[in-house]
């Protein structure tokens, strides 16, 4: 086992698979050369040469649907955007085509194109640098959604989805690429070598697509989360002191509903956070499937904290995001709620 | 407003219940253009993306450095090739019209555009066609029952029901899937012929967009990948004059030609006469040969005319003169082919009436054994709980349980 | 007042708001010369010329890339993206500028577009005729997200949205273009001369976005639903012969909050129902919201009957669409649920 | 893989550690290129596109018929704005490495890019900047100590905290808003263009992305828009070698000028050396008047060097020799138009040390004051309830509601 962080995992988890199948390519912006405007893919060129590590054009639009032709001629592409906020160009090629194409054509052609871009704020990005765009993709069929909270998770959820014919959009919060992060950004930074979860392997293995993990058991409140706001969760439930089950959800599309309802059931009350804006996002899918699964055994509404309904500001993202205090009032607040 | 507008709006020649127009369409004499060699360097051949290349002159004779020499018989071949996707079509947009498939494009008058790259490319190219290459099916070896189950959506469907007609596919063939969006094709070939390349293979990949479908943004990515690579791909683009209702102008055709677009990337084009199935087959044999040899991607604008409605939810009549395909400089391309073979003595209008007669008789057959796997309104159905399959190459759970209570649905009496 | 379909309101709007207002422009393909591809602006041009009713090139995100540029400049313009399936090309000029620009420029520039597109399916259209992306607009702030239901309502929000200066998606069922459609195919069509909402003034008047009708009212179950489902919810709540209480959004973005919970406190049961796929469709939005806003007077989970969570199959419309029947079995399911 | 693969892939000339080399770079001599009248048809004029207009020759004269003929006083006006750009930029960027404002974006070595642009254009006419073009707001009448707010999000900040520094707006000067999405602003460029036709008003719009950009769908939505329409706009290319760490070939600007790529949709395209504010000037006055004509879009690729990192968060020497700058042939304009003004007589070194020590004294002041507005650290801050301001016209309901919760959560201490 070696200690890494998350641009370690992630890179260490693309060096895995390229060793091993010679038909995985990378391509995208920066990331040759130069290894990445995050270097992510650092050393992978010179590794594995101009021809499997390219250096692309800056049209996102271009890298997917190039990546979709590549991976219907027996390439195993793992595309690159820099920022989630740019992965808007390429939406039509992933929703329209990516995600259609097995089905149109009846697994005739298919493209098991993995698409990674760092997503989230907390790194004073501004708005182009800090969206979290996820629930506009687990609401396209056809198409799995995936991001992981930690480097272990990070390289065993990217080897799964490099490895798996269906396409993946694989978000990497960005603001714990270097640490765990519980939302005070007061704090002095704490490294993932502190964290039984920067423990990784250094060769193969992988997490499965569509199995959520629960990071932390109790009886009183399930705390449903995924990215960067698993920490937060963590953190924010100490301070209310409360006895409450976490749970990563690690995949968004598919999503382990049993894992969370068997949770739910137990405690009788959930909170749900994540970092993008509320109105329609992904947590909507997750209290909509907790209070049918769960209806009787609900003790309180289900509480949603999650960014604010606005582009994510410059100056005042820690206002935006939603961190411990957000989330702990959230917690007391579902906790308080008569049953 | 009371100031004039300044905005430049292209306007057709001609619009219904006017003359049919067609003096701004530049060509070449057949036989006029030099035929580069395949490594002539992009900037000494700009000459080609604005002449047009021409191989069969007025008097129905191949003429000229393009002339590719294909034997009488390959051409008989071909002319069978152009003919059966004719007939064929015919044949589908009545069916439509009776209302027995839902939808039908047909490819009237630009049949060469298929037929002329499906017979010059090679089995292992890759096509990524559009909407109206149902040629390059035919040619690949689809059966026409099979295409005819899939306008159908019957138990036969190679897209088992969930594709309109004429979203055909076929692995075996090298033909890709056809999309509903428009050009997304283009830069799906050039991710292929990357592949290719990556891998040291000398496959080639070929696509095909309408001028209409040029203003897509998919449309510059691929040539942008294409010329930073110089991927092995033939990009073609079949300007037919429309797109729906609106002209070529109106996608930037008035003032340069489309086989231009490219050359600021450094892409050669060819204009080519598109209803000249000689032309088509050379200059794909050309482009062919100068990707193969890692020349790079060629940009191809086949000139031609849509000779029928858009689709058979279109009436062209509303925005283009009656008569004007009639009027149309570069005439019908299975006449234009068929009178060569006869010029050249290889070909009778007896032999033409009997292969005509024929093509229908193996057309209506095939319509006849199709129906046979079922039809819009009578059985045998393809089991509707197949629409579960396939979204993804493993399932979520989620999705098993919507197949299980449509099941549930179907047995408690289906219906609506 | 007039009698017209959908259409023909929809032209009505155009025509009413472009006589009033110079700067009123329509844009998009085929809109011009032919009057598009539904006839929605049939017309138009003949009547205000080719400089103020504009025939695109066929680019939907340069087509609202220059709308934009046009709104910037003290236009109005009304963008036609010819079908709702093609409108992802245009989705990065949508999110990261339409949507935007008033916010980054604190409102020193804004553009006031509205997108008009048919969605939804019913017409065999096949997967790239029939989608309702909705969800997907819904989730991102700075855009309003409107589908009307019939003839009224769609001129009147339409003015609306023209009128209004923020940028509005503008969703038109074309399923219900010319009748309203309760769900059976097999039923002979029906006109909207018979329907009341087929009355429609011919001059100026408006639908204030935002705000929710309740179609029919009842005490045992809330149905919310929008588009062509409000009418196949009228008729699934007849035919299981339920009390029911039907809400037609109108506007999903903003949602009338109000309205919704109002209702459900008052019946205690709910439904919601829309074509689109199910799984982070805009249902799982409501569904959060009355989980939360009528907890204590829920006495059975909310029910969502939607499109299934695969693309729009051609042949299977009938039983991919959630017709009568789906609708009906998910009303008794809620009714049955135990308290 | 088995076989060697044979996918093109573009290399820069040199990279860290090796010799620069600009050999690539093909040069016209100053003065040598003719200039046309501005009615030249496009097909008339191709050679812009390759060639290159320059009117600074080596020994530091104005020479040929591109000279726009400046008076000396208007020249150290442009002088004065490129180094007021290349001072602040100084600050900002040290600023940023202080930790005091929390990224920076400078223009190093282009600034003539801008200058010469916004001097040659009319007030009315409406700018579509890149980041890159922040001269812009200078000349148009920004103050520097706005700029400066906005990049400290203080209370003065005209983006009211919610933007990243250097994504300024101005209405008063007719810039406008910077995004961050590269790209998209220029098809705005077009529509804005576009509607100054249809309301008969002769105001262009004028819009610049770098050569990396050029790859973006929205590259080609713009050009293809303009075409069509002949819209009276200016779109630029700043080709300044560089995209972060990809060099223009990336882009595809290895076979042909970026000044090509409208010619396929006929749009004339001119070369221009980036860095001689004479040439700029000339070059955006000949599109100008074009434009204001009537004749519609031209392509201006501004030929130039990106002289320091790409972002304060970028490290050039990781990708690209530290001293290739020093080798580029163009040289550095702010020192090129000083040695022309010098080489006439209007400009002493001594002059120009004054003026920089002015204008170091104006930023610095401007730096100042600005801080007494708030900083990142130290109020007075902007009110951050604020932040549910303008996302719409009309808010809906639920921002309220979130507002009202924010300001509980402030009231409530704050905090994380
Ligand atoms: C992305 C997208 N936008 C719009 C359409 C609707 N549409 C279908 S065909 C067509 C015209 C295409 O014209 P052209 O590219 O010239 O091809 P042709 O039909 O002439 O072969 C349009 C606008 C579509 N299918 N996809
Ligand atoms: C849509 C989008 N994709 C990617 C990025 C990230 N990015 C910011 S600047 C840049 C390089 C741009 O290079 P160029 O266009 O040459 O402009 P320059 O920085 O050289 O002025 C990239 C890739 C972005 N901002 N937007
Ligand atoms: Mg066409
Ligand atoms: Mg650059």
């Amino acid at each position: 086992m070696a200690q890494m962080n998350m641009i370690e995992a992630i890179r260490s988890a693309m060096d895995v698979v390229m060793d091993r199948d010679p038909s995985v390519v990378v391509l995208g912006e920066d990331v040759g050369y130069f290894g990445g405007v995050f270097r992510c893919t650092d050393g992978l060129q010179r590794k594995y040469g101009e021809h499997r590590v390219i250096d692309a054009p800056i049209a996102e639009g271009g890298i997917i649907g190039a990546a979709i032709g590549m991976g219907v001629n027996g390439l195993r592409p793992v595309a690159e955007i820099q920022f989630a906020d740019y992965i808007y160009p390429g939406f039509d090629q992933i929703v329209s085509e990516l995600a259609r194409l097995r089905y149109r054509s009846c697994g005739e052609f298919f493209s098991p194109v993995t698409i990674r871009t760092p997503c989230g704020g907390g790194i004073r990005g501004g708005q182009t640098h800090s969206q979290s765009p996820e629930g506009i993709f687990t609401h396209v069929s056809g198409i799995k959604t995936v991001m992981p909270s930690n480097p272990y998770d990070a390289k065993g959820l990217l080897i799964a989805a490099i490895e798996s014919d269906d396409p993946v959009v694989f978000f990497e919060p960005k603001r714990i690429y270097n640490g765990p992060f519980d939302g005070d950004p007061e704090k002095p930074a704490v490294s993932w070598a502190s964290h039984p979860k920067g423990e990784v392997p250094e060769g193969h293995f992988t997490v499965p697509i569509g199995v959520a993990e629960t990071v932390r058991e109790g009886s009183e409140i399930t705390i449903i989360t995924y990215g960067t706001l698993v920490h937060v969760a963590v953190a924010a439930a100490e301070a209310v002191g409360a006895d409450a089950e976490i749970i990563d959800l690690r995949s968004l599309s598919p999503v382990d509903t049993a894992t969370m309802t068997e949770s739910v059931k137990k405690t009788g009350r959930c909170l749900i956070a994540h970092e993008a804006t509320r109105f329609g996002g992904f947590g909507a899918e997750l209290a909509a499937i907790i209070q049918k699964d769960c209806f009787y055994h609900l003790e309180a509404p289900i509480g949603r904290v999650a960014g604010w309904d606005t582009p994510y500001p410059h100056a005042f993202e820690w206002q935006y995001f939603p961190g411990k205090k957000r989330l702990a009032a959230g917690i007391r607040k579902v906790l308080e709620a008569a049953a | 407003m009371s100031k004039q507008s300044r905005l430049h709006i292209p306007r057709p020649t001609a619009r219904p219940g006017e003359e049919p127009d067609f003096s701004f369409l530049e060509l070449s004499a057949a036989g006029a253009v030099d035929k580069p060699s395949v490594g002539a360097r992009t900037r000494d051949i700009e000459n080609l993306s604005s002449d047009m290349v021409r191989v069969l002159d007025d008097d129905h004779r191949a003429v000229g450095p393009w002339n590719p020499d294909l034997d009488p018989q390959k051409l008989q071949v071909a002319l069978r090739w152009m003919l059966l996707n004719r007939v064929f079509d015919e044949r589908m947009w009545q069916i439509q019209r009776q209302g027995r498939i839902s939808f039908y494009m047909q490819a009237l008058g630009e049949e060469a555009v298929s037929v002329g790259a499906a017979m010059a490319l090679r089995h292992g190219d890759m096509c990524f066609p559009s909407y109206r290459n149902q040629a390059l099916y035919m040619v690949r070896g689809v059966k026409l029952v099979d295409m005819m189950c899939q306008c159908l959506s019957n138990t036969r469907d190679m897209c088992k029901g969930r594709q309109l007609p004429v979203m055909y596919h076929s692995r075996a063939g090298n033909v890709f899937s056809i999309s509903g969006n428009l050009a997304t094709q283009y830069p799906h070939a050039v991710g292929w012929a990357m592949a290719s390349a990556i891998k040291g293979e000398d496959h080639i990949a070929a696509s095909w967009v309408g001028d209409g479908s040029t203003a897509e943004a998919d449309f510059h990515h691929a040539l942008t990948f294409a010329a930073v690579y110089q991927a092995p791909v033939i990009l073609n683009v079949v300007n037919n004059q429309w797109a729906i209702s609106t002209f070529q102008g109106t996608a930037g055709g008035e003032r340069r030609a489309f086989a231009a677009r490219g050359l600021g990337l450094g892409i050669p084009g060819i204009r080519v006469d598109g209803n000249d199935l000689l032309a088509v087959y050379a200059v794909t044999v050309w482009a062919a040969d100068r990707a193969r040899r890692g020349g790079g991607p060629t940009l191809i604008e086949l000139v031609t005319y849509r000779g029928g409605a858009h689709s058979t939810s279109d009436d062209p009549s509303k925005y283009r003169p009656k008569d004007e395909w009639k009027a149309f400089p570069l005439g019908d391309p299975v006449e234009r082919l068929k009178q060569h073979l006869i010029a050249e003595g290889h070909w009778t209008e007896a032999k033409h009436e009997k292969l005509v007669e024929e093509l229908r008789a193996l057309v209506l057959a095939a319509w006849k054994e199709a129906q046979t796997y079922g039809t819009m309104t009578e059985g045998p159905f393809i089991d509707p709980t197949t629409m579960f399959d396939d979204v993804y190459a493993e399932p979520p759970e989620r999705l098993e349980g919507q197949r299980r209570r449509m099941l549930e649905i179907e047995r408690n009496g289906g219906g609506h």
